[in-house]
């Protein structure tokens, strides 16, 4: 029974750290920033999620005591990771891509990194 | 009258013309004189004990470690110079009076010359030669005053700065001769220094002492090479310059060479050293003030020339020389003082000083004439006047002194200068008052109102009378001063009397009074030739002196501190370096007792990524956002590594500070360039890559050392250890540490960091206060903005979170006593927690559900801290004492209270409230018209939907 | 339990929130509780100051550990007469501040000034290492924000400047803290000090490393050249009332210096022979004469008051760097004196400035022109070490400890050339400021075309009263302490007795196990 | 081990000096903060390395402990600095927004007319 | 067995992270830069709770889930940055 | 009762969540970290309230389950496709692609959750939303056929949200 525990923890350890190497080398690899935003994002959570899965299964069927709490640290990875993401495209949107380069918007015509208000409309106030 | 009084009377009197100025002239001279004749009476009343040969003292231990007394003592030299101090000065302010003009400040005028008499009469009264020095510098300094008093010629300020330069600097001189003198003879007392002849003398010490003092002597009494100020000085009003200049300050060096006459005296330094100078003062004065034609500076010349004989006499080191110099101080008193208030009242008269616009001046003030021509007579040594007298006795003895073997250089040059004497004193007679009556005086000419011309009558009557009938008059008092000045040992054979016969003296006395009406009659042509002649111009030689003195400071002081952050701190770097070596090479270092742990594959790919990143920010520091990212990341693994060497409080500590760091220099960058320039050349930044790698092997050096070594002796942290559980109640022995074992510590952190928040706010504050405002709110950014600055799914994820963070927060908190955290810590977390709303949502927003007030926050963290500190006290246990227990409530289990929790609550309280002020503060630098609004994200499709639905239910 | 002993720290550490807190918006109640609390803290002072007196060493065991375990405050003579003249020299400047106006220039001045009185009382009590560090960053964060107060460009250029300089130091401070607890296991100071003196003679390398580090970091903080250069800049930039709270910090250096070297870094230990003879005194002087130039080459008048800082400590520290009895107490005296006479001469400078710009150039003549000349000739005295001031006593005590020094030709001739210079500078300073301005070509009075406009302009502080009240009491000071040098001296010179048994002081840190 | 952190102290110490001698605020304050990590680790070496010993008492059985008190002197020093940085900043940028300037050293224009715009 | 599994999950981790510095130096504009500190930080993160599982201890939770948290403010900030230049507004 | 009750707990799902959250952070399951965690759970919401209006209700937490159950068999299928595109495939080869979503979801944390289960799968990142917030912009790795990519999207994901907040 140990010993299947112990594989089954040494799968996720493997498992996560395969996913941990990937999501880098993709960064390394990939030449356009957007694509090699898709490594590190998925390939890192699940690299972390298989080290935090091994270490609950570790400490559950080996230690035996019930250690749930790098569930937390799965909760904040899988609520943040979107919008570390999420910057980072629009950075690249704002910086790399026009309006026209994208796909149609819809009805709202603009994609919101792109709607953005004109800077001059800034009042000048050293005068008053 | 004690001599307490009698030295303390000017100093207090100095007070009243100041006050009383107000109450008018008369009431400001009035106190001043009042002051000077109550002094002068009570020197009067010790008459009997000094005639007697007593010495009057008076002692009091003022400063008994270092030997400085407020000593006085009052003997026949002290008397004299009491004397011609206190009654001269009692004439000067008569005159004053009288000379000074409506517009000057007279108040002042006798407060400064209060003062000066005060030192005056410090100076001849002190037992102590510290106390002397004391009064010493005194009359530099109020003489300082009066020169300057007429602030608004750039003479008087000139000649009162050259003046104390060059009294001031003899008076540091004669400080250090002092205290040598008083450190070979083992006390400062004057009585004690003067009963020790043999051991001073005999001192290795005594040339250095002597020089030094002699210094002091020679600047004060304007000899040879120091002359040079004292025509200057006649930039002060002419009571001024004949308080000090004829009468007081410039004998204040006789006096100390008088002073110290019976234990200086009778060397070949001594001898070679005065008398040399004396004599070279005598003749060189003697010519120069022959060619001056303001009456002033002839008059100051002939000062020069005067001070000069009698140090030359001093000099000579015989006791009838001694006694010649004493009655010739005594006798250029009278006739110089008068001379002064002559020349005073002319210039008062006519409006000029200038010899060459006056003459004839006898017919229209005939009072003037004869004062002045009495004294100027005096001056020339004509009998039967005083200044004959002494000048006679002078003449005397430098036919009997031989200088290097020579029997003639002496008296041959004092005879050139009593020759050049008399020439000058009958050019002031005949110049000024002779011949033909003139028109062009700038004013019209009359005698003065009796105030002006009494003062200098009473003093040539004392010419006359003393030269008419000396021994009489003077002979008691010569006789008690000389035997003062010989130190109290039987008078030399003398005798103050007109005629002596046809001695040498006398035919050369007849040689200078002939040769200088000679040297009178061909006056204009010699003129030429004088004006001729090259010579040093003194003053321009002082101005550039000290002008370049000045430039030469300035250039020094702007080129060492020449503002270069960087070079300031290469030298602190290289000077530290330097002592480090130093002092590592000077010591001892023992054999390595530790093993070195193995090194892991881990730990060595995060040393590959820290000295890369590290490396990488040197390479790439000009592009700043990235070398911020780049410490992010030194910061990043040096948490691992606390993490990986068992230090999880610290790398928990670590990583957040480093967060809030980098958004507070993110914040910053933001209105900063985003570039850093190149502004130092290559050769600049090899120097301090060099000078860098040097300082790293050093500290890499250092620590790689003391790794390998254990401690000498077993640390205090096994205490820690050993009581944490027991006497601080947490396992967590770090947190024990901080919030108890060395919570002062931490208390005073918290004080630091609460004191970076208000400076930040107060820094906001202040730059928002000026026109930098509107350039803020008119400034566009680094590079185009994107749209959207509140997204909705960040808006969104920080709304999840918040609760969750500030959990965590509470969490690290509650453990930290017992597991890594803390109150720190956990202020960081809510804080961020705040922080991400305040990004997400907007400033505006987020401040508007704002429940705490960062202010509050600090300073209730501060005083929670403090109060669980105190509490202590009611227990009567010191400060921040601790105390915890065990509660039992059923059914819950049994948990532990502590005070360190209360104390971490004020930790917590602080760094949030820190944090949170920090961060407000900066980013209210960034706001912009138009930034504030009323929803958090800027897209919301249900926002839009809203007003639909709210507009279709209008319709319904 | 002798509480007063912390009191001198609480005291503004509680004083200094509640005014951030509750009086954040009312100036006036600031300024009443501020003087209140600098006022008890001088109560304070004096009571520990008798306590100390006697000559017994007290300890105050925080959060009731012992020592070495705990943090202790020790309070022996020298501790106690630093935490006085702290609170006296406190009094005037904030008095000044209030009659200035410049605590209104900026926000938290009092508190700021609290939390630096918090600071420097600590350091001067602390018989703890690593507590002096702390200490040291309180009253350097607290002094951040007083040189910076009110703001203005240059001011904030020689802050960043300043702290910079400060943080390398602060860093140095670490460094060597470091290097003592790894060598000797202890950060008490009585402790170190015994172990040091067990240190095994040959491992000593590391030990002395440390201990030149640390030393090196009070010289930094009493401004010893080349490690002077935060200084000028700064004090002459700071608000001129702040420069002159400053005028204890470059002690609390000196202080340090003293303490540390007394207990256990003399040469008369074997560890760390030789570790300061040898560099301290030749920098003292050089400290002496690059401030006296400084002061003859000035243009500004805060900078020349900065120089007047910078050649007092050259003097302080030429008698701290003879390290004997007598020495040290006159450096003591000393250290009253020119804590006083310097920040006397920068309210001084702050009376000129506010009047008429602190260029050492003529200009129009200024309002109350003969008040301040007055008093700026007393500063002047004082800083010289003219007679009749404390200075002369001071210099007189510095050079007589220095007859039998091995250097002593040295050490006279640059106190005396020293004091030559300072003379020259402070009186060409003196002339061009007060007697130039009264030359006609710059009194625009006589010129009639305008009168109006040339009538002097009223004194610029909201109350010139109080302003200059607060300077003539630190004028007083000095008399008082001419006058009174004899009594001064003899506590000084039983401090310096005190200080030169380190036994009884180890004794009483360490429950007398030594 | 000892070798990497020496090496690491050492490194850190050499980039945040060659940053502070930078003639800019900006690069001034990074190479400060820098050399904070330097001393940091500093200090806290100072109490020797030892790996799996963090000093939390375990209260089942004997284990060994590494030197909490360089750790508790780190975290103060951590506060500190951080406070000390947080000032630099402000001050320095507060600096350059009153002058536009961003060089860290003054000139002699500055020293002559020291704080001559109060505000 | 884990004893092997978790060398290579170290292994892989680390080289992780050096790639992550790698791209962080030789990117070619920010957003690549923040994005690869991002990753970085989390193979930190992975990194810490295997040195915790290799030791058997759970004292490294309290790290790896502030640095959890803390990146992505870090990200958060640096992203705001580049796209607004104000952090907070 | 209730009345009282909401008093106490204004916010009773929070309240709970955040006292699992507790019980998970302690790592252990007594009692007194029970009642701890249920202090802090009342107390937090009451700071946290005003940084959350008009919090959504969930309507089907069924459905809930099954969305999680359906992400996270997604995630790991996404993460090995992307590995054997970024191991194996050539840049060349690759088809990046940017599509556009439109969205019928309107509750901001429903697009939300949407955009960051997007993220979280195969070989897709949400990008950006439009002016209105009525597209989802989203970015593919490899999407030789951007319609299929968009189908399930919102056949998927959207579909479910939609029945779990609206
Ligand atoms: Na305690
Ligand atoms: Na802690």
């Amino acid at each position: 029974m140990g010993f299947i525990f112990e594989i089954l923890i040494a799968f996720f350890l493997v498992i996560s750290g395969i996913f941990g190497f990937v999501g880098s080398y993709g960064m390394i690899k990939l030449k356009d920033p957007m694509s090699r935003l898709h490594a590190p994002t998925k390939a890192t959570t699940l690299g972390v999620g298989g080290v935090l899965l091994a270490s609950i299964c570790h400490s559950v069927l080996i230690e035996q005591h019930l250690s749930l709490h790098e569930l937390l640290i799965t909760l904040f990875l899988f609520l943040t990771a979107p919008i570390t993401a999420l910057f980072i495209a629009k950075w690249h949107i704002h910086r790399h891509e026009k309006p026209s380069d994208l796909p149609d918007a819809g009805e709202d015509e603009l994609w919101a990194t792109h709607a953005v208000e004109q800077v001059e409309d800034v009042p000048d106030h050293s005068k008053s | 009258m004690s001599l307490f009084l009698i030295a303390a009377l000017p100093f207090l009197g100095a007070v009243f013309p100041a006050l009383l100025i107000r109450a008018g002239r008369n009431a400001a001279a009035s106190a001043a004189g009042l002051t000077t004749f109550l002094a002068l009476m009570g020197l009067l009343i010790h008459i009997p004990s000094v005639m007697r040969g007593d010495v009057v003292t008076a002692r009091f231990e003022w400063i008994p470690a270092l030997g400085l007394n407020a000593n006085f003592m009052l003997d026949g030299l002290g008397f004299l110079f009491a004397l011609l101090i206190l009654g001269i000065g009692l004439l000067i302010i008569l005159y004053a009076r009288f000379y000074l003009s409506r517009e000057d400040p007279m108040g002042q005028f006798y407060t400064y010359l209060l003062l000066f008499q005060g030192a005056m009469v410090g100076i001849v009264l002190s037992d102590n030669i510290l106390l002397l020095l004391v009064f010493w510098e005194l009359t530099s300094l109020s003489s300082f005053l009066l020169i300057g008093y007429w602030k608004h010629l750039p003479e008087g300020r000139q000649g009162a700065r050259m003046a104390l330069a060059v009294t001031g600097s003899g008076g540091l001189a004669m400080i250090a001769g002092m205290l040598i003198l008083g450190n070979i003879v083992g006390s400062y007392d004057l009585s004690v220094i003067l009963q020790n002849k043999e051991l001073i003398q005999a001192s290795p010490y005594y040339l250095p002492a002597l020089i030094l003092i002699l210094l002091g002597c020679f600047t004060k009494s304007a000899q040879f090479p120091f002359h040079f100020w004292l025509p200057h000085a006649m930039a002060a009003p002419t009571p001024v310059s004949a308080y000090l200049h004829s009468a007081t300050m410039v004998k204040a060096g006789l006096f100390l060479m008088a002073r110290m006459w019976p234990v200086l005296a009778g060397t070949d330094a001594w001898f070679y050293i005065v008398a040399t100078t004396g004599l070279i003062t005598m003749l060189m004065g003697a010519v120069i003030a022959l060619f001056k034609d303001d009456l002033k500076a002839l008059l100051a010349f002939s000062t020069v020339s005067h001070l000069g004989l009698v140090t030359m006499l001093l000099g000579f080191g015989t006791k009838f020389a001694a006694v010649a110099a004493i009655f010739h101080i005594i006798n250029h008193a009278t006739f110089k003082a008068a001379l002064f208030m002559t020349a005073g009242i002319v210039d008062h008269e006519t409006g000029t000083r200038d010899i060459k616009r006056l003459g004839g001046l006898r017919h229209l003030m005939p009072i003037t004439f004869t004062i002045g021509t009495i004294a100027a007579l005096s001056m020339a040594g004509i009998p039967p006047l005083n200044g004959f007298l002494s000048k006679e006795m002078m003449l005397e003895e430098t036919v009997h002194t031989t200088w290097l073997h020579s029997h003639y250089l002496v008296p041959g040059l004092a005879l050139l200068a009593a020759l050049f004497s008399a020439a000058y004193s009958f050019r002031f007679v005949s110049h000024v008052f002779l011949g033909p009556e003139r028109h062009d005086y700038p004013a019209h000419p009359h005698d003065p109102p009796v105030g002006l011309w009494l003062a200098p009558a009473f003093l040539v009557v004392l010419v006359v009378l003393i030269g008419l009938n000396s021994a009489a008059i003077v002979g008691p008092l010569v006789a008690v001063v000389s035997s003062a000045v010989i130190g109290g040992e039987k008078l030399p054979y003398y005798s103050l009397k007109l005629w002596h016969g046809f001695t040498p003296a006398l035919y050369m006395s007849v040689v200078a009074t002939l040769g200088g009406l000679f040297l009178l009659s061909l006056h204009r042509h010699e003129e030429k030739i004088w004006n001729a002649l090259p010579r040093p111009e003194a003053k321009v030689i002082f101005d550039t002196v000290i002008s370049v003195l000045t430039r030469l400071s300035r250039l020094i002081t702007d080129t060492l501190h020449n503002g270069v952050l960087s070079r300031y701190a290469i030298i602190m770097i290289g000077f530290t370096l330097a002592l480090g070596y130093y002092a590592y090479t000077t010591g001892t270092i023992g054999p390595e007792t530790r093993k070195a742990l193995p090194i892991q594959i881990i730990p060595l790919i995060g040393w590959i990524c820290l000295v890369g990143a590290t490396l990488a920010i040197m390479w790439f520091h000009r592009n700043r956002l990235l070398s911020l990212v780049l410490i992010g990341v030194v910061g990043l693994i040096v948490s691992m590594a606390f993490n990986y060497l068992s230090a999880p409080d610290l790398a928990l500590t670590q990583i957040s500070v480093e967060v809030v760091t980098m958004i507070l220099l993110l914040l910053s960058l933001n209105f900063l360039p985003t570039d850093t320039p190149w502004d130092s050349s290559a050769a600049r930044r090899w120097r301090d890559a060099a000078i860098s790698v040097v300082a790293g092997i050093g500290s890499g050096a250092l620590i790689y050392a003391l790794l390998l070594r254990d401690f000498a002796f077993p640390t205090i942290s096994e205490f820690h250890l050993a009581n944490s559980y027991k006497g601080g109640g947490g396992t967590n022995v770090v947190n024990v540490i901080l919030v108890d074992f060395r919570g002062f510590d931490t208390f005073g952190e918290i004080i630091v960091l609460g004191i970076a928040a208000l400076i930040i706010f107060a820094l906001t504050e202040a730059v928002l206060g000026t026109n930098v405002r509107s350039y803020l709110l008119n400034r566009k950014p680094h590079w185009p903005q994107s749209g959207d600055s509140h997204p909705l799914m960040m808006v969104v994820v920080t709304r999840m979170m918040m609760p969750i963070a500030l959990m965590v927060g509470a969490y690290i908190f509650f453990r930290g006593h017992n597991q890594p955290g803390g109150g720190f810590i956990a202020g960081l977390v809510v804080a961020i927690a705040f922080l991400m709303q305040y990004m997400a949502s907007g400033y505006t927003w987020a401040i508007e559900r704002q429940r705490f007030y960062y202010h509050g926050s600090i300073g209730w963290g501060v005083l929670i801290a403090a109060a669980t500190g105190l509490g202590a006290w009611f227990n009567d246990r010191p400060f921040l004492t601790s105390d915890f227990g065990y509660i039992h409530w059923p059914p819950l289990e049994e948990f532990e209270w502590a005070t360190a929790i209360l104390f971490d609550t004020g930790v917590f309280l602080a760094v949030l409230g820190a944090v949170m002020l920090a961060l407000d503060s900066l980013s209210r630098f960034a706001w912009q018209p138009g930034m504030a609004q009323e929803f958090p994200m800027d897209i919301n499709p249900l926002r839009d939907n809203q007003p639909q639905e709210e507009e279709n239910k209008e319709q319904v | 339990m002798n509480h007063w002993i912390v009191a001198p720290i609480v005291l503004p550490a509680i004083l200094a929130p509640f005014i951030i807190m509750v009086l954040r918006f009312h100036l006036d109640l600031q300024r009443i509780f501020s003087v209140a609390g600098v006022v008890a803290l001088i109560g304070i002072a004096l009571t520990i100051t008798a306590q100390a007196a006697g000559g017994d060493i007290q300890v105050y065991e925080l959060g009731n550990w012992p020592a070495p375990f705990g943090i202790v405050l020790v309070l022996d003579r020298l501790s106690a007469m630093m935490v006085l003249l702290t609170a006296l020299l406190a009094l005037p400047i904030v008095l000044y501040a209030i009659a200035s106006g410049w605590d209104d220039r900026g926000k938290h001045f009092h508190a700021l000034f609290h939390f630096q009185l918090m600071g420097v009382c600590g350091a001067f009590l602390t018989g703890d290492a690593f507590n002096l560090f702390v200490f040291f960053e309180v009253l350097l964060i607290a002094s951040y924000g007083l040189m910076t107060h009110g703001g203005g460009s240059v001011r904030l250029k020689a802050g960043v400047q300043y702290v910079a300089y400060n943080l390398l130091g602060s860093t140095l401070f670490l460094f060597a803290l470091g290097t003592l607890y790894a060598v000797t296991g202890t950060l008490n100071m009585a402790d170190m000090a015994v172990r040091v003196a067990e240190l095994p003679a040959d491992d000593t390398a590391l030990l002395r490393v440390g201990a030149v580090l640390l030393l090196l970091v009070f010289c930094i903080k009493a401004a010893v050249l080349p490690l002077h250069f935060w200084l000028p800049a700064s004090y002459a930039s700071a608000p001129l009332p702040v420069a002159a709270l400053f005028a204890i910090m470059t002690k609390v250096g000196a202080y340090s210096i003293l303490r540390m070297y007394t207990l256990g870094f003399g040469p008369e230990v074997e560890a760390t022979q030789g570790l300061v003879g040898a560099w301290l005194q030749p920098a003292a002087l050089v400290t002496l004469a690059v401030g006296a130039i400084g002061i003859l080459g000035a243009q500004h008048i805060a900078r020349m008051v900065a120089f007047c800082a910078i050649t007092s400590m050259g003097t302080l520290l030429i008698a701290i760097s003879l390290f004997t009895e007598t020495a040290t107490a006159a450096a003591l005296y000393y250290v009253y004196h020119s804590t006083l006479a310097t920040a006397l001469m920068f309210l001084v400078a702050d009376l000129v400035m506010e009047r008429r710009g602190g260029a050492i150039v003529p200009t129009a003549p200024m309002p109350q022109s003969g008040l301040i000349s007055a008093l700026f000739f007393v500063g002047a005295i004082a800083l010289a070490g003219m007679p009749p001031l404390s200075g002369f006593v001071g210099k007189l005590l510095v050079l007589d400890a220095a007859r039998d020094a091995p250097d002593a030709n040295a050490i006279w001739a640059v106190i005396l050339i020293g004091s030559f210079v300072t003379i020259v500078g402070l009186a060409r300073a003196g002339s061009l400021i007060f007697w130039k301005s009264h030359d006609a070509q710059y009194n625009t009075e006589t010129d009639p075309d305008n009168e109006e406009e040339a009538a002097p302009a009223p004194a610029p502080e909201p109350n010139p009263g109080l302003a200059f009240t607060a300077v003539f009491a630190m004028a007083i000071g000095l008399v008082l302490l001419t006058l009174f040098a004899g009594p001064a001296l003899e506590y000084t010179a039983k401090t310096a007795e005190q200080l030169f048994t380190p036994e009884n002081y180890i004794a009483a840190v360490l429950g007398g196990d030594t | 081990m000892e070798a990497l952190v020496a090496s690491a102290v050492g490194v850190m110490t050499a980039a945040g000096i060659f940053l502070i001698l930078r003639r800019r605020t900006f690069p001034v304050i990074l190479g400060l903060s820098l050399l904070t990590y330097a001393v940091n680790v500093f200090l806290f070496a100072t109490g020797r390395l030892a790996l799996d010993a963090p000093a939390v008492l375990n209260k089942y059985k004997e284990v060994p402990y590494t030197d909490p008190l360089p750790q508790a002197l780190v975290l103060t020093a951590i506060v500190i600095s951080f406070g000390m940085t947080a000032v630099i900043v402000m001050i320095a940028l507060s600096a350059y927004l009153s002058s536009k300037d961003d060089h860290i050293d003054m000139n002699a224009h500055d020293s002559v007319d020291a704080p001559g715009e109060d505000a | 067995m884990i004893v092997y599994a978790i060398w290579f999950a170290f292994a892989c981790f680390g080289t992780a992270i050096m790639m992550c510095l790698w791209r962080i130096i030789t990117a070619d504009g920010v957003g690549t830069r923040v994005l690869a500190l991002d990753t970085m930080v989390i193979n930190t993160i992975a990194l810490l709770i295997l040195y915790g599982l290799s030791l058997g201890t759970e004292v490294f939770f309290e790290s790896a889930m502030i640095i959890a948290m803390l990146g992505f403010v870090s990200t958060v900030a640096y992203a705001r940055f580049m796209l607004r230049g104000n952090i907070i507004e | 009762m209730i009345r009282f009750l909401h008093r106490i707990f204004p916010h009773p799902h929070l309240t709970f969540l955040l006292t699992i959250v507790w019980v998970l952070l302690a790592n252990n399951m007594t009692l007194n970290s029970l009642v701890f965690g249920l202090i802090l759970g009342i107390i937090i919401p009451f700071i946290t309230q005003p940084y959350w209006p008009d919090r959504p209700k969930l309507r089907n937490w069924p459905m809930v389950v099954e969305y999680i159950l359906v992400v996270l068999w997604d995630i790991v299928i996404a993460n090995i496709t992307v590995a054997r595109i970024i191991l194996f495939k050539r840049d060349a080869d690759r088809q990046p692609a940017w599509i556009s979503v439109p969205l019928e979801l309107r509750t901001p944390e429903a697009i939300t959750v949407l955009a960051g289960t997007i993220t979280m799968t195969p070989g897709t990142v949400s990008s950006d939303l439009s002016a209105q917030g009525h597209n989802l912009l989203v970015h593919c790795l490899d999407a030789p056929d951007p319609d299929a990519v968009r189908d399930q999207i919102k056949s998927r994901y959207e579909r479910r949200l939609k029945e779990i907040f609206e």
